[in-house]
């Protein structure tokens, strides 16, 4: 019975500091508020450094200005040659311009790309876009379908026009896209993203990094995985990340946002998915080969590191506890670490600021040096192919080296389209580089060893 | 600096093996039914009697571990003070002791301030079962080293940060206690108590 | 029950006792002593630990059973075609066997190896042997010269038959060899570490693991850099192990062993100091390259690594501190951190064990596969020229891809003959086999753009 009533006791006194945690609501936000601006009322502080994800800083090897990267190494416009992102390839910058550099880009407004509806899961406030749709597509009201309404209307303007879809929008990422407007709890929505990582959850992979998931495998795999009740909050700060900044393909007529992780999160998981399914994200224009584009694969990279493994998610390196007079609050002003070491990196790493991107760089020059190394061996693989079609070699005959060619783009552009200059998992980073040559310079041998036949043949 | 912090946040409390994280929600849940109205908080006539009878369960709780004559060798009665120096008289505690001595904290908090309830019932409860944990690990020489805080022992200090700084965390919701969303501030303050431990 | 009380009694009073620390000097322990039972009067709880190196234990893949190499992984076999190491290559252990290992292996056995006494500099407790030879052979006498006895005696010994120079000692390392007597200090003396530790403080790469030598720079580079005044006790915690533990090779016709520093501690700085003497290990039997041979480059890969930068000692990991009673004193068990997750990790790891050894088996099976990979590509190399000797390819045609299977090769052995699989530093280490792989593939299409030229050359 003491115990019983100490028990009483010390669960009061956590009440009463948790009952503290005030915030002056001074305008009522609920789910169906999309402009930050309103919510901005009631958290202030979080929607002033929001804002601030406009500012344009470049750090060595990243930062937020949007230089195109076909100039800065003019390999990649050979390595994506008859590709949209041939023609235009920039650095991402911050989330306030993530609608309007979509609009904006070649990929978009040149008509012959054709881009769908889908792109804009990822680059706009989607949310309440989708739940309009979902209840006009038939899709049956109430809050307790939630999930029903938002999956229908993916499905309706993933497979728009983008032109047209683009319209249902207004605003960058919004507050509502991460946040549950009545407790402010973080919460994902994103249809792919909810699917993708259902998928990964049904899977045998181990995932240490998610401890959720392997709790839910543990306890009998019972209905779906649903992060937003099963997630541990800190799993979170990492999630609603992971609702964008992964890999992904248009699937099928519907060009339905999917991510590839029913295998597992490592590159050569991902690879095999795209192999069973047959998938190709177009015939490379040079060498004939049917090739796969990676795109920020940061969640997927992030988890082979030893952050991840250790519980540290994206949101302590990008966004940062920061004091703003007597109260912390996370910075919204979602950017590179690198701007900001002293409140993303120096409570863990208690070294000098100095030291802590002295050791980012001599990880991030190494795998630029790795990069580089893949890229020669690559684009000598492209020129071998070429060469041998003009000699006239057979697809048959350059079917092996073909495959090549997919296997060591495909990990050379994930290492490459990961942003993090290999950061975010050093070594696992180096071994997808390491790959990627071996299969390149195999794919050279193979086409090296039909030089005689291919002579041949071309001989008139 | 630190390391591994983050673990915790994966796995709330130091984990056996074989434990899950479920396991590890030390902390009281709200019991069910009639018992969530809030008691009142006791007077202070019962809470001192509550304290005497709390003194005599933490001696006791030493006592069991060591008995009466080596419990006065051993200063066990310095054990229930606040002073730090009660701690080091266990030389096992040493390297906390010049740790915290080198640390932020040490004009401003000592050890029982962040190890040990603030309200004087829990204070003592667990000083009672601390006491009996550490005269039993010193005297059989049987416990992990390094020593690694217990979930229980986590939970209390987490409680401690949020009641000295509750003011700065105000704009967080902190949810001592509670594995599944607390915001541990020990995975990033890791180095607040003893210093940087590498 | 009063029994068992007193007992305890007892118990606490013996921890107050301990807890003083005091050293009884029971016998004179002076630097002419080599036996380390002396010393062990003195300090018994470092001597019983010092001892326990018999034990054998293996871990997945390290440890301390000696095994075949060669019979485990016989693609080794192929790649030291024609060295020594081709007959007889074992996993390590303790450094108690070290002076009958090396007297029983093959390589010493085999009469057809002729090898020198250079051998012993790091296989036993050399100091007093090198004294007493630098003394009869004429170096200046008393204290104030002990540097110079050594340095004469080392040069004595290197050129010494090893059948004879074996004869001059008794003992695996010993305590002499790490500890000045007096104070028990840690001291360093071997002389190809002297040596060569000061070729790399002269240098300008940059040694951010080694604050010392940043300093001596800066000081102006006065007189030459002496570890054993100018590093600190943290770094003299891997210097002692740096005696030995790295990359050597045997200078000239004096045999002098030779740390080849000069140019830094990365792979490729060595590999261009070998350039530059043009130095060679051997000749492969199959393949008729040019080859270096890497052995236990441990101090080089940990230099490279996040520990090192992080001011973590070999001893940290290899000899933590272990609680004997009350005090604190050094496990001279020197072995696996792997058998001693406790005392050698999670002092600064907080996490529980099994996550500890989930960790390091990751990092080192990514190692592995990359290792496979690499031998892989290399033996292709190495069959591929000789394949076209067969075929009647010229030296000067081969020259090219000959230079390819040095680099390789090199680059694989340091990998492989670093003991740690990858764990020292894996970043770098997945960096350096990237590298392998690329090279050993450019070599194979050097062959096989040779392919129709040898051919027309061997056709009758
Ligand atoms: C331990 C810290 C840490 C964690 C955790 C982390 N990152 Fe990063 N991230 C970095 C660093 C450092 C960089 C490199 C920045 C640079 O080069 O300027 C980076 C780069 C990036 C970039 C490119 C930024 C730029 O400047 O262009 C993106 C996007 C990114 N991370 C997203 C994520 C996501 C999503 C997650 C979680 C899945 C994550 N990060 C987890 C530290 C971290
Ligand atoms: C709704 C999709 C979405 C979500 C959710 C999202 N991001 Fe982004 N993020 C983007 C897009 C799109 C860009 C690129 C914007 C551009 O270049 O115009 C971007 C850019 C970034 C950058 C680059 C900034 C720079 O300066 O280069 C970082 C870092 C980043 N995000 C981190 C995060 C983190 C951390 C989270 C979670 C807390 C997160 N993002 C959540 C879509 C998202
Ligand atoms: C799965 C989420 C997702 C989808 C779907 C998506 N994006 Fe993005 N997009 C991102 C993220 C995250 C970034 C920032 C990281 C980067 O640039 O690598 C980004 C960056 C960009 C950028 C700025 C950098 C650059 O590449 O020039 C453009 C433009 C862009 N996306 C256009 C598109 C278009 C067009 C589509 C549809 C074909 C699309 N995005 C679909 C998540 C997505
Ligand atoms: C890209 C995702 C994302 C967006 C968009 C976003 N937030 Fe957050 N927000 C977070 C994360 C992550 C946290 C940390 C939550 C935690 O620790 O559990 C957070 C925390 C908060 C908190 C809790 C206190 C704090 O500072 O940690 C408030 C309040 C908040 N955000 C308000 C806003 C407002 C207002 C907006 C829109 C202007 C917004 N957020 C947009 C990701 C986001
Ligand atoms: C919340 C805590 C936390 C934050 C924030 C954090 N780290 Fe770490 N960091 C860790 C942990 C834990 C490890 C794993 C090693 C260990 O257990 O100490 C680690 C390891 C590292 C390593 C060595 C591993 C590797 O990949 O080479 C580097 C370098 C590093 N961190 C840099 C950074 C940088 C740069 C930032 C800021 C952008 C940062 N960290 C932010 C906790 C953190
Ligand atoms: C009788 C010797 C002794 C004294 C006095 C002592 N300790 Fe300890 N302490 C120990 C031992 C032994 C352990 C390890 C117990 C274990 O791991 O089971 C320990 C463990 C701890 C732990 C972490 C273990 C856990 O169970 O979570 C904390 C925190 C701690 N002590 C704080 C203190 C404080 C504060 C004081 C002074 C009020 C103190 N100790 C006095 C011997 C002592
Ligand atoms: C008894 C009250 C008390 C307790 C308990 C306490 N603190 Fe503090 N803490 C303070 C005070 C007062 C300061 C201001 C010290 C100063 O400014 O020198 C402080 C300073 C700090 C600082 C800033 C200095 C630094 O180390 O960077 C951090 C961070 C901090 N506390 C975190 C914590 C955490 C985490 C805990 C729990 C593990 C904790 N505190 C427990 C009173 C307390
Ligand atoms: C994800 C990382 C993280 C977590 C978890 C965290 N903090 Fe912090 N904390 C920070 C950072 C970063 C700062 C520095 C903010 C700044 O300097 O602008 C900080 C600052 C502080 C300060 C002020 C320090 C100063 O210099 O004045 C205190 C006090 C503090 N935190 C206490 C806590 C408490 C209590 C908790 C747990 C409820 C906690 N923190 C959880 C990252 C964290
Ligand atoms: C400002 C808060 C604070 C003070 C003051 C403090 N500690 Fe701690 N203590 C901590 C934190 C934080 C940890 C680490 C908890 C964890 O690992 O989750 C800890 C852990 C411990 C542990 C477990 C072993 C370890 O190092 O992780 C012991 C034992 C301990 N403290 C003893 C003491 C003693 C004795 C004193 C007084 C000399 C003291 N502490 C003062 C915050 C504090
Ligand atoms: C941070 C810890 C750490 C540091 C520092 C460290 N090592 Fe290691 N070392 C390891 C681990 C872990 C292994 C792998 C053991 C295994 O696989 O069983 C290892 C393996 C070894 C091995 C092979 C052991 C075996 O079991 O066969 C040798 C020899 C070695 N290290 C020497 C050194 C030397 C010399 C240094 C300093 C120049 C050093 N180590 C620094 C952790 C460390
Ligand atoms: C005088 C030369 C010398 C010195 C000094 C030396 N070692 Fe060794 N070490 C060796 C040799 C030789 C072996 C292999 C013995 C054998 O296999 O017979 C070895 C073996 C080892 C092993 C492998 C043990 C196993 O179980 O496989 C480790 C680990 C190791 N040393 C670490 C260290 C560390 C740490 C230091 C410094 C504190 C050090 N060594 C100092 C020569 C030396
Ligand atoms: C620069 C110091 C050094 C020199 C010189 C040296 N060794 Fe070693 N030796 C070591 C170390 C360190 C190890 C343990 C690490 C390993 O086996 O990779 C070792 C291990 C060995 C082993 C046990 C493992 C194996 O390779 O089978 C043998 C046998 C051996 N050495 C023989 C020799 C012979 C013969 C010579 C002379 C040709 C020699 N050593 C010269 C440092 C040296
Ligand atoms: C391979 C190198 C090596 C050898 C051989 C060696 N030691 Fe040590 N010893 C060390 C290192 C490293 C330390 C830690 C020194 C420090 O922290 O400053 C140490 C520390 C000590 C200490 C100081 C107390 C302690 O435990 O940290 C004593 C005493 C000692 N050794 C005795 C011996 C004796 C006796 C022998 C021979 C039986 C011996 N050592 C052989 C490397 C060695
Ligand atoms: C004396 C302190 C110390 C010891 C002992 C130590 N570490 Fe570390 N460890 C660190 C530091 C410091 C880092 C760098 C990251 C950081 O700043 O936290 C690190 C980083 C790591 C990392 C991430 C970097 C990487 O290379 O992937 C791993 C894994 C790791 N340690 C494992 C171990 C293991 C296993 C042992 C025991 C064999 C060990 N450590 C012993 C201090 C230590
Ligand atoms: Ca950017
Ligand atoms: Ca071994």
């Amino acid at each position: 019975a003491t115990i019983a009533l100490m028990l009483l006791f010390q669960n009061i006194k956590t009440r009463k500091a948790e009952a503290k945690d005030h915030v002056f609501r001074v305008v009522e936000v609920n789910d169906q508020t999309a402009d930050p601006a309103v919510w901005g009322k009631n958290y202030p502080r979080q929607y002033d450094s929001y804002k601030r994800t406009v500012d344009v800083e470049r750090t060595k090897h990243g930062g937020s200005e949007a230089f195109q990267h076909l100039d800065d190494d003019p390999v990649w416009k050979r390595i994506f040659a008859g590709y949209a992102f041939g023609t235009d390839y920039r650095e991402e910058r911050g989330h306030a311009y993530m609608l309007t550099d979509q609009r904006e880009t070649e990929r978009v407004t040149n008509p012959k790309f054709k881009q769908p509806g889908a792109c804009l899961q990822c680059h706009a406030s989607m949310l309440n876009a989708y739940i309009d749709q979902g209840l006009k597509a038939g899709a049956p009201a109430g809050k307790e379908n939630w999930e029903a309404q938002i999956q229908k209307g993916f499905e309706v303007v993933c497979k728009m026009p983008y032109s047209e879809a683009t319209k249902l929008v207004e605003h960058p990422v919004s507050c509502v896209d991460c946040h549950e407007a009545e407790s402010m709890n973080l919460r994902v929505n994103r249809p792919a993203f909810l699917t993708g990582i259902r998928a990964l959850a049904k899977s045998d992979q181990p995932t240490p990094h998610l401890p959720s998931i392997e709790r839910w495998r543990k306890d009998g795999h019972k209905g779906e995985y649903n992060p937003n009740t099963d997630a541990t909050r800190q799993e979170m700060r990492s999630l609603v990340c992971a609702q964008c900044h992964v890999e992904y393909y248009f699937k099928g007529e519907g060009k339905l946002v999917t991510y590839p992780w029913q295998n597992g999160l490592k590159v050569e998981q991902i690879e095999s998915y795209y192999d069973q399914v047959g998938h190709k994200d177009w015939k490379h224009k040079e060498s004939g080969a049917d090739v796969l584009k990676a795109q920020h694969p940061e969640f997927e990279m992030w988890s082979q590191g030893i952050h991840a493994r250790s519980g540290v998610a994206c949101a302590d390196c990008h966004m940062p506890y920061q004091r703003e007079g007597a109260i912390k609050v996370s910075s919204h002003h979602v950017r590179s670490p690198l701007l900001n070491v002293a409140q993303a990196c120096q409570t863990c790493h208690r070294i000098p600021e100095t030291e802590i991107l002295a050791r980012v760089v001599s990880i991030q020059d190494r795998n630029k040096a790795l990069l580089d190394r893949g890229e020669e061996a690559v684009v000598s693989l492209i020129g071998a192919i070429a060469e041998a079609m003009k000699r006239g070699a057979t697809d048959a005959e350059l079917k092996p080296a073909r495959d090549m060619q997919r296997k060591a783009q495909w990990r050379l552009d994930f290492v490459s389209a990961e942003n993090s200059m290999g950061f975010h998992a050093p070594q696992e980073a180096a071994r997808i580089l390491a790959e990627a040559i071996d299969y390149a310079r195999q794919g050279q041998l193979l086409v090296l060893a039909l030089k005689p036949a291919a002579i041949t043949a071309s001989a008139p | 600096m630190s390391s591994g912090r983050g673990f915790r946040a994966l796995f709330p409390g130091k984990l056996d093996a074989d434990q899950t994280p479920d396991d590890l929600c030390v902390v009281p849940q709200r019991p069910a039914g009639s018992l969530i109205t809030p008691v009142p908080v006791p007077t202070s006539v019962t809470k001192t009697r509550i304290i005497l009878g709390l003194i005599l369960a933490s001696t006791l709780g030493l006592f069991a571990g060591v008995g009466g004559y080596t419990f006065y060798y051993g200063q066990g009665f310095s054990y229930l003070s606040n002073d730090p120096k009660a701690c080091v008289n266990c030389h096992i505690m040493r390297e906390q002791y010049d740790g915290w001595q080198k640390s932020p904290h040490h004009a401003v908090a000592t050890c029982n301030d962040c190890h040990t309830p603030h309200d004087l019932i829990g204070k003592y409860l667990t000083k009672a079962e601390n006491g009996y944990n550490h005269s039993k690990g010193f005297t059989l020489q049987d416990f992990h080293e390094p020593i690694m805080i217990k979930p229980r022992n986590a939970t209390v200090l987490q409680n401690n940060c949020v009641s000295c700084h509750v003011q700065i965390v105000d704009g967080i919701n902190t949810h001592a206690g509670d594995p599944k969303k607390m915001l541990d501030c020990v995975h990033c303050h890791r180095d607040v108590g003893h210093g940087p431990i590498h």
